[in-house]
């Protein structure tokens, strides 16, 4: 893309975040130009009939970092992006608990759509996390969704936008 | 030396998270030291370890198929992933 | 749909929001369930080379709350939607302001995507909004871009997904 | 009685907001109203409200073409929209 390079930051954290703080920070990343496409994951409060009274995100320190700024390079590449960020908890989260979000600044607002949607979907098939839900029938890891696979290979071919 | 990393389901299973390895010809690619750790570790390894949906990483990058190695990399093994 | 009835809120108001406060108003609602996928949009700090010293929203008071609940009711219509709101700022604005907030809540994240992206491409070509950009050469009102028509028309007849 | 309102590069260009027309016949349909208003107002009022892209609603919807009024309709004569 032409221009300055987009700026683009990525956090694995323990600690909550405010979505506010964060779009600010990323406005700020872009010279406060762009819209702003963002999504916000949170942990459900139950799944397939179970009760989900906790949650322990797991991952790979060091691979998980890269994978996603590799990620966002990938959507800065596709897509006229101003400013990225990713911010993914880890550790033991409850019930509605924010677990992840993905912010991306654009001076167009299509390609501020399609490159979150682009990283949520890539976070999902390829950032090293796992989720173990903690119920009263004890501990359950996480199924891998098939949908997630081809909800991320959609986007391998076809045009950019 | 070889650094083996488990995570997530597997590393419960296997009740290991990481472990070294020192560094012989046999485990020169990925398949041979999968198969050094099921001869040394037993049955219990080698069916885990042998799952359909295993993915395996070397020095952080995910791997498809087997790959030579070398002295000094990472090696992980995990389910696949299910963050977001 | 199934299930309770979304809840979906709009308000055209010359004071700023703050986004996180929005969101979680917008979970309230959604019984805190699901994801949230989010838009904010921003006057811009100069537009076909003209420099923006501040913004004059005028609106058409009735008639436009009334066309954006249409908006949402069409769009929780076509994705399962737990939630959507529509914040819309009138007035004078200045550069880099916040102008406009979709939020939208929905237990699949393409459903949250699709569903506030459709929002938005149809409140720039439905919603009787009208931007004046106020510079150092006078006023000048903002034009419709054809662009926008396209975006909108391309969720008509298409599959909902 | 007609309420008929403009707004935004329109209002400007006529140099009015609103304005209230006695029920007739003349005005029994939208393009009775806006023929009335020209004859009314002069060649500019003819010029603005005969641009390719006004867009005219009743009651607060958009309406393609022409369409029948009835006493006490809100009739609004506006550009494409901007907004977002």
């Amino acid at each position: 893309m032409a221009g300055p390079l987009p700026m683009m930051t990525v956090s694995v954290q323990e600690a909550d975040f405010d979505v506010a703080q964060l779009q600010e920070a990323l406005r700020s990343g872009a010279q406060q130009e762009g819209a702003v496409a963002a999504f916000t994951g949170y942990v459900r409060r139950s799944n397939e009939q179970r009760q989900v009274e906790s949650m322990e995100l797991e991952h790979y320190p060091g691979m998980t970092e890269n994978s996603i700024a590799e990620i966002l390079q990938q959507a800065a590449a596709r897509w006229p992006v101003l400013a990225a960020s990713v911010v993914h908890r880890v550790g033991k989260l409850g019930p509605g608990e924010r677990i992840v979000w993905v912010g991306v600044s654009s001076s167009h607002r299509e390609a501020a759509f399609s490159a979150c949607e682009f990283i949520m979907d890539y976070l999902k098939t390829r950032a090293p996390f796992w989720k173990k839900e903690l119920g009263p029938d004890g501990g359950h890891w996480v199924s891998a969704r098939e949908h997630d696979t081809s909800r991320a290979a959609r986007w391998q071919g076809g045009s950019a936008q | 030396m070889l650094k083996v990393l488990f995570f997530a389901r597997i590393k419960e299973q296997l009740d290991c998270g990481a472990l070294e390895l020192e560094w012989q010809d046999a485990v020169a690619d990925l398949d041979g030291l999968q198969e050094q750790l099921c001869a040394a570790h037993g049955d219990q390894w080698r069916e885990v370890l042998g799952q359909d949906n295993m993915i395996r990483a070397v020095n952080q990058t995910v791997v498809d198929g087997n790959r030579a190695l070398r002295d000094g990399d990472e090696v992980a093994f995990f389910p696949p992933v299910t963050g977001g």
